[in-house]
């Protein structure tokens, strides 16, 4: 409270932080913003949420002059705004945590820090002059603030992906120091990258900040909203739909508020195909610094969850099965033989398929449109010729079964939302039918429930029909839902292994062993 | 694409850091490849030649003849840091030394300007640099094409300004030797050099304009979203970049004490050459002025090493080019990765 | 599964999901669409035809004295160098050595046709194709940037041309192989020239309906999503490099079919910078993934055209390379591909 | 051999243009080549044109292609960027019934009887003679003692080559004098800077003459030897005597102590006055003898002495070329009349 005693603002108690009025935004033929009003108040905290594709992110990116609408009237404590330029948006008191990070990693934290700042009056960079003392003292103040344990000096490049979203997040906090009206802080699915022990940091932040300005929380894990926001305010097809304050509405009535029908209650039912032959099979499988004597096996149509903190070494673990990266110790063996200089394009071939976690970069091809993505993963034969009008046929086909928005075959994948990409790119293993092993890494980031709930259909399907899945879940009553065996990671280690057939574990079993 | 995306080496992107990333902050001249590979030369040659590399004439003259490539060098890092390239520096050259040339006092007697002559031949590499900037961030065209556009359109200018005179020649004494004319024991010609690559260091070490430099070689499109604006300073850079071909235009002027349209010829090799050996990465990000000036005398000394160790001229080029395979790949050694990318 | 696309529909109108997504593109928006697209076929095409006319109405007797006809036989070694640039361009690299490997294969082939005949012509290519293979060994699994390594290549290229040439011109002895290819025209255009377009067409279609192609194009747009696909990045941008040496050792015969001699000043020591601006007048995106080997022809065309067309008009000597710098950078903002908006480098 | 061949019927000369093709437009040897083509071009009152092939054999030949396509009838006056060129050009020539006179280089094998009329001549200055004059007056000026360095020019030039080695055959003569190294400057004033600048600290105060196959390049070793203080201890010699040479030899006691004179202008309408005699029927090429039509010219050797005079001709070009119009005869003007006939032999050994 303090802090907001000494602030100067001009702008008659009561007025709202923000007021938009008919803010429209379209993207050549898709409207992504239509028409939509709301007051935001001063020390609330907002939950948006609405499915993949519904407007969130777009509707930010407006905030933060990212975007400018088409139509529709901004007013910042009273005074109405227009954003050219981000720092624009900076100068007004917002700060930002896109969706998708924007860090330059090739610069340092304290540097990132102050990026979008530079424009406004600021000391440590007054003049286009770079005081580099003075930069990193303010950078180590705010991490502080974050409770991040991040050198300021550090090169992004460098940093695990939790301490950069931290970076991101403190980036985002700055507004305070720097604004003398209170801050608007807007988050993108912060949470969607982070384990829970990082979102518990988060969670208190929020609460900090509500007591100096106003915080938008973008997120797709509904219990989550419920917990840290006052009022949740509905998008769906570039609409608001609902608006309400947090108490009195449940999980169940969201979900059917964002997506138009309610979540089918999903009974657990867990196979035992112990037995079978294995498909996969590791045993004391090593690589320097990531992972260290990991062995299981994998029967055809069985799920297997691994879960562990980030720096576990699963991701690594998981990447090295698909001969992404060298393993320098231990056997995989694969069909009943041994796997030799194993690469991603003899795993593809061998009908396994990897869902990496970062969809931009490396799960698909965005200059490419849908079927494009979908063609070019070639398991079991290798074909010489490839017929475009063939592959569009298909892929249409796709679209519907995965209900992927819009049902433009033609649409650069990059141009989709991230929920409908990663539709695109569970659709691009999935079509084919010598897959025999799929490798899902956090294949739920940053999807809506609806659309979560139609990819793990899908894996679920995969399964029954005799796919093996390694899986590496975004949370663990995800990983507890959808696998059969349950692996817990941490520094590299199996530290445990439960076979759901036999025990129960809860997510605070796997927890401990976690941490 | 729409969203703004980190690009981060694919090997970190979750997780512990990939060694490709912990490497590439090694800063500036920490980067002792280079300086050992020079090093090697300096020790090859000097043993090759033992009473002719290592005499002060000789110093001088490598310095003397690294001078032009250093000041082109400085603004082609920077341009290049943006991940952008500059094929220009012959064309600008060939400008900013004509121009030059026939405002100062010469044999054909057109003007003496004096001091500002100096200022002439800057300012039309600066504006043709800019110029090619403006080209590229308004129409949208490719630094490589816009800039051989303005290679030929430097030639041109030059060529027109040129004529069908006689050459200017630059009266004797004076300016001419002043290149030359040893200071503190050094050419004045790689005292001007020094002061610019200071200057280049300076720029992308405590300035805006240079950090800007380097965010937006590592990412346009998130640069742009944390407020850089990205035009203005691909249009400065480019800009400075042009400025610096002009200076080396007019420093070859001075040296050959006569004007000429190809005042610059064979510089680009050298230069881009001198870049990419001192470790500045092509894609743009990594990298800095320092190491490029470390290129460039390991190519100065291997030109001149070669040529006292009475080698063909016709071969030269050869073995700088394998010189450059070797750099390169010895420096991309440590940082191999299936996952890494390079174009 | 069909059952949730039921109740999905049930519960959410058609039209509301629709209005959204799938919603009817405003017309205007549509049209400025197809126009871009319509613009990235034949962009290069209306260029070269624009800019041809000009010369012709500017000095009309350029059309009767077969003005084309010679725009065609010139163009015949750039077009080669070009459409295997294109091909490497695709891929995200570039070749800065495919020029010096035309060169160098020229001066090797007028050593060896005589003798060898055939054999030497057989020889040439195959070495040529070996050069590039090496380059892009180099590049993918080094991991060096091909521009630099390729700048390396040159320069040893370049040596090698003198040393094998022992700095003179060397002149080829009279082969019947190569006499028809600019000895014989069909519609008033060399054979030579009818040649490297169809290898074109043969390169389009090998991008279009091949795996290896569709591969090219998506390690170019993105390599690192490419290989967690399952494509061989490696051998596809090896593959890529191999085709740029290949087609660089036929313009290396094609120059000797020309010119019955080769030196490593004389003709086709000059084609690396045209080689890749026509490839990007021919809509070729220097970023990779956008390339269009047909378009590639007019580029190559194009870059033939200017400094002919300076001539033809008769523009003062002195003023022509201003005029060339002036009209390529003009050609490339016509025809770069706006297709994909975003960074330019 | 296949005289006549070639069509005979004069061209009107309303119908008839003068091209003159340089390897570039700023070397000032090119320079002066285009200003003796203009020159003809107005005392004859003929539409002149300039190719410049911006030193590439692609560019030459498409622009010279071009001009053919404009539908005038062509004379041409050619300065090859590589012998090699020659044969495609020839061809094209006479394709357009065009008349072209080939100076500096072309193949050995090449000979214009063999063509035909359309192809009129081959004219050059002798390389060797060029060097072996330049190598003998640096030799004498040393007194017969001491150490020289050599500039070539391009690496694959006839000319350069021609030069360098009638300047080792000079040298022959003088046991005495060393010839420490032979680099190539590229014909590049630049380069011969660059090059000097090294060889003189490889040599440290050891050179007592620098020779040079054309004056681009001597430029820059004076101004290197300048920079390197050592103007006044070495001897200059080369070729071309340069306007700026000539003001380096008009100093009191000058180091440049050799030159030949030829000069791009005389070159130039030389060449195309004999394609221009051709054409409108003045002469039929193939009653020429062969000396006429595979020609060395006379280049002059010139001395600290006797220099001036040579100055005479650049402040008059006009006058020049007016007087070779009017004596009518390409062969025989002075200064340089016709001297031997091509090709070019290279001395033994
Ligand atoms: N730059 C763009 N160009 C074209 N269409 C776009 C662009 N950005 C977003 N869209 C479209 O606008 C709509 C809204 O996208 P947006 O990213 O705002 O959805 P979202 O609510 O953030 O989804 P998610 O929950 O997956 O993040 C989508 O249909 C998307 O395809
Ligand atoms: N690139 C050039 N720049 C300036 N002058 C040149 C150039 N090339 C040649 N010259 C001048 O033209 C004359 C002869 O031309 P040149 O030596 O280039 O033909 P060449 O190289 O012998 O042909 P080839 O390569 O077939 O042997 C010489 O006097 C030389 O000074
Ligand atoms: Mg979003
Ligand atoms: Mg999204």
């Amino acid at each position: 409270m303090t802090k907001a005693v000494s602030r100067t603002d001009p702008a008659p108690a009561g007025t709202p932080a923000l007021k938009l009025t008919g803010i429209t935004k379209t993207f050549g033929s898709v409207t992504a913003v239509k028409n939509v009003s709301l007051e935001i108040p001063r020390n609330q905290v907002i939950g948006l949420i609405g499915e993949n594709g519904a407007g969130k992110s777009t509707l930010l990116k407006i905030l933060s002059g990212l975007h400018e609408p088409d139509a529709g009237v901004m007013e910042v404590h009273g005074a109405a705004v227009k954003f050219r330029r981000p720092q624009d948006a900076v100068a007004a008191g917002f700060g930002v945590v896109h969706q998708e990070q924007s860090l330059l990693t090739n610069l340092s934290v304290a540097e990132n820090i102050a990026m979008n700042a530079l424009s406004s009056k600021d000391n440590a960079t007054r003049g286009g002059w770079y005081r580099w003392g003075q930069l990193n003292k303010e950078a180590e103040k705010i991490l502080a603030k974050v409770g991040a344990t991040v050198d300021p000096r550090a090169i992004i490049g460098d940093l695990s992906f939790v301490d950069r979203q931290m970076v991101e997040i403190a980036r985002a906090l700055r507004v305070d120091e720097m604004t003398h009206t209170a801050p608007i802080v807007i988050l993108d699915e912060p949470t969607s990258v982070l384990e829970r022990n990082e979102t518990a940091i988060l969670e208190r932040e929020i609460a900090e900040l509500k007591h100096v300005g106003s915080v938008i929380f973008v997120s797709h894990r509904l219990d989550e909203v419920r917990r840290i926001c006052d009022r949740i305010i509905v998008m769906r097809s570039g609409e608001i739909v609902a608006d309400r304050a947090t108490e009195g509405v449940t999980e169940d009535e969201l979900f059917q508020l964002m997506i138009g029908h309610a979540a089918k209650a999903r009974k657990h039912e867990v196979q035992n195909r112990q037995g079978g032959e294995p498909l996969l099979e590791v045993s004391g499988l090593s690589a320097k610094g990531q992972f260290k004597d990991v062995s299981f096996a994998v029967p055809p149509g069985h799920c297997l969850a691994i879960v562990g903190t980030i720096g576990s070494g699963r991701e690594e673990l998981v990447r090295a099965l698909f001969g992404a990266e060298p393993f320098d110790a231990g056997t995989i063996t694969y069909q009943g033989s041994r796997l030799q200089s194993w690469s991603a394009a003899r795993a593809t071939r061998a009908g396994i398929g990897y869902v990496p976690a970062e969809r931009k970069t490396e799960g698909m091809v965005g200059g490419f449109n849908g079927p494009e993505n979908m063609a070019i993963a070639r398991t079991g034969t290798r074909k010489l010729f490839v017929n475009p009008w063939r592959e569009r046929k298909d892929g249409a086909q796709w679209f519907e079964t995965m209900d992927v928005r819009p049902r433009d075959v033609k649409l650069h994948l990059s141009r989709f939302s991230g929920g409908n990409q990663q539709k695109v790119v569970m659709a691009k293993w999935l079509k084919s039918e010598t897959l025999k092993l799929l490798i899902l890494d956090h294949p739920l980031r940053g999807l809506d429930p609806g659309a979560a709930e139609t990819v793990n259909e899908k894996i679920r399907e995969a399964r029954d029909s005799g796919t093996a899945i390694v899986l590496l879940a975004d949370t663990l009553e995800e990983a507890l839902d959808m696998g059969d065996t349950v692996l817990v990671m941490r520094d590299g280690e199996i530290t445990a292994h439960f076979d759901l057939t036999v025990d129960t574990p809860t997510t605070l079993d796997l927890l401990e062993k976690m941490v | 694409m729409a969203n703004p995306v980190t690009q981060q080496p694919p090997g970190s992107s979750l997780g512990t850091p990939s060694p490709a990333a912990t490497r590439h902050r090694r800063f500036e001249l920490r980067s002792l490849g280079e300086v050992g590979a020079l090093v090697v030369l300096i020790v090859v040659f000097a043993a090759l030649n033992p009473s002719t590399f290592l005499t002060i004439d000789n110093v001088r003259t490598i310095l003397d003849q690294s001078a032009t490539p250093l000041i082109v060098g400085v603004g082609a890092t920077l341009v290049i840091l943006m991940g952008s390239i500059d094929l220009s520096v012959e064309g600008l050259m060939g400008a900013g030394g004509m121009a030059f040339i026939l405002a100062t006092e010469n044999s054909r007697g057109s003007t003496d300007l004096g001091a500002a002559a100096f200022v002439i031949g800057i300012l039309v590499g600066a504006l043709l640099g800019m110029l090619a900037g403006l080209i590229h961030t308004r129409l949208k065209v490719p630094t490589f094409i816009v800039t051989i556009g303005f290679w030929f359109i430097g030639l041109g200018i030059a060529t027109v300004l040129f004529g069908t005179d006689s050459i200017p020649l630059l009266p004797d004494g004076g300016l001419k030797t002043w290149p030359n004319t040893v200071f503190l024991g050094l050419p004045f010609s790689f005292w001007l050099a020094g002061l610019i690559v200071a200057l280049g260091w300076v720029i992308t070490r405590y300035t805006k304009l240079g950090r800007f430099t380097y965010a937006i070689g590592n990412n346009e499109e998130v640069a742009r979203s944390n407020g850089v604006s990205v035009s203005r300073i691909k249009v400065f850079v480019f800009a400075f970049a042009g400025a610096c071909s002009g200076l080396a235009g007019i420093l070859a002027t001075l040296r050959l004490g006569a004007g000429s349209p190809t005042v610059g010829g064979g510089i680009l090799f050298v230069t881009v050459a001198a870049v990419v050996i001192g470790g500045t990465s092509l894609s743009g990000g990594k990298g800095g002025v320092l190491r490029t000036m470390l290129g460039v005398m390991i190519l100065t000394v291997l030109n001149n090493g070669l040529i006292l160790s009475g080698v063909s001229s016709s071969i030269q080029s050869g073995v700088s080019g394998a010189i450059l395979i070797v750099a390169i790949i010895v420096a991309a050694w440590p940082l191999r990765s299936r996952l890494r990318i390079t174009k | 599964m069909s059952d949730r696309t039921a109740t999905d529909q049930s519960a959410r109108p058609e039209n509301s999901v629709r209005s959204v997504d799938v919603a009817p593109a405003p017309a205007a928006d549509r049209r400025r669409w197809r126009v871009i697209d319509l613009w990235a076929t034949v962009g290069p095409l209306t260029v070269f035809v624009i800019l041809f006319a000009l010369v012709a109405i500017l000095r009309p007797a350029f059309l009767g004295g077969g003005g084309l006809s010679i725009v065609a036989t010139q163009c015949t070694a750039i077009l080669l160098v070009a459409l295997g640039q294109c091909l490497v361009l695709n891929v995200g690299s570039i070749d800065l050595s495919n020029a010096a490997i035309a060169l160098f294969s020229a001066i090797l082939l007028a050593k060896t046709i005589g003798p060898a005949g055939a054999g030497g012509l057989v020889l040439v290519i195959v070495l040529g194709a070996a050069i590039g293979a090496l380059n892009g060994f180099l590049v993918s699994f080094f991991q060096v940037p091909s521009f630099a390594l390729t700048l390396g290549t040159l320069g040893i290229l370049q040596t090698a041309s003198l040393i094998i040439s022992d700095k003179t011109t060397v002149y080829a002895a009279k082969s019947a192989l190569l006499t028809p290819m600019f000895g014989s025209a069909i519609g008033g255009l060399v054979t030579a020239f009818w040649t490297a377009v169809i290898i074109a067409i043969v390169l389009w279609a090998m991008l279009r309906f091949t795996t290896l192609g569709q591969s090219m194009t998506a390690v170019g747009l993105n390599e690192t999503g490419a290989l967690f696909s399952g494509i061989r990045t490696r051998a596809t941008k090896i593959i890529a490099f191999m085709f740029s040496g290949l087609l660089a050792s036929i313009a290396g015969v094609m120059i000797i079919a020309q010119a019955g001699s080769a030196s490593s000043t004389g003709l086709g020591s000059d084609l690396l910078l045209p080689g890749i601006t026509a490839a990007i007048v021919g809509g070729t995106a220097i970023t990779g993934g956008i390339t269009n080997p047909i378009n590639v022809v007019f580029g190559a065309l194009t870059v033939t055209l200017i400094p002919v067309g300076t001539a033809a008009i008769g523009i003062p000597s002195e003023a022509q390379s201003l005029v060339y710098g002036l009209v390529i950078i003009i050609a490339v903002a016509l025809t770069i591909s706006r297709k994909r908006v975003g960074v330019v480098k | 051999a296949g005289g006549g061949s070639g069509s005979q019927e004069a061209i009107d000369p309303n119908n008839l243009v003068l091209v003159a093709s340089v390897i570039n437009t700023t070397n000032p040897y090119m320079a002066s080549m285009i200003e003796g083509a203009q020159a003809l071009g107005k005392k004859l009152g003929v539409e002149v044109q300039i190719v410049d092939s911006a030193g590439s054999s692609q560019t030459e030949i498409s622009k010279i292609q071009a001009i053919l396509a404009q539908g005038k009838k062509v004379a041409l006056m050619v300065n090859t960027v590589a012998s090699s060129d020659a044969p495609t050009i020839v061809d094209a020539v006479k394709q357009a019934g065009g008349y072209v006179v080939v100076w500096w280089n072309k193949p050995d094998n090449l000979e214009p009887w063999d063509v035909g009329n359309n192809f009129v001549a081959f004219q050059k200055y002798s390389g060797v003679e060029s060097g072996e004059c330049t190598g003998k007056a640096l030799a004498e000026s040393l007194g017969g003692k001491g150490n020289v360095i050599g500039l070539a020019g391009v690496e694959d030039s006839t000319t350069s080559q021609t030069r360098v080695a009638g300047f080792k055959e000079a040298l022959k003569a003088y046991p005495d004098i060393k010839l420490l190294d032979v680099q190539s400057a590229n014909w590049d004033p630049q380069q011969g800077l660059s090059v000097t600048q090294s060889l003189l600290t490889k040599y440290p105060d050891q050179v007592d003459g620098i020779w040079a196959a054309d004056d681009a390049m001597i430029i820059g070793a004076t101004n290197a030897a300048k920079n390197a203080g050592q103007y006044n201890d070495i001897k200059f010699v080369s070729d071309g005597l340069y306007p700026p040479v000539v003001d380096m030899m008009k100093e009191p006691n000058s180091p440049v102590v050799g030159e030949t004179f030829h000069r791009g202008f005389m070159a130039s309408s030389i060449g195309l006055y004999t394609a221009y005699l051709a054409a409108t029927g003045k002469i039929d090429p193939s009653t020429l003898p062969q000396e006429k039509r595979d020609s060395l010219f006379k280049l002059q050797c010139v001395g600290p002495n006797d220099f001036e005079q040579y100055t005479k001709w650049d402040n008059d070009v006009d006058g020049w070329v007016s007087q070779l119009v009017d004596g009518g005869d390409p062969w025989n003007v002075q200064p340089t009349p016709l001297v031997g006939q091509g090709p070019e032999q290279l001395p033994a050994g």
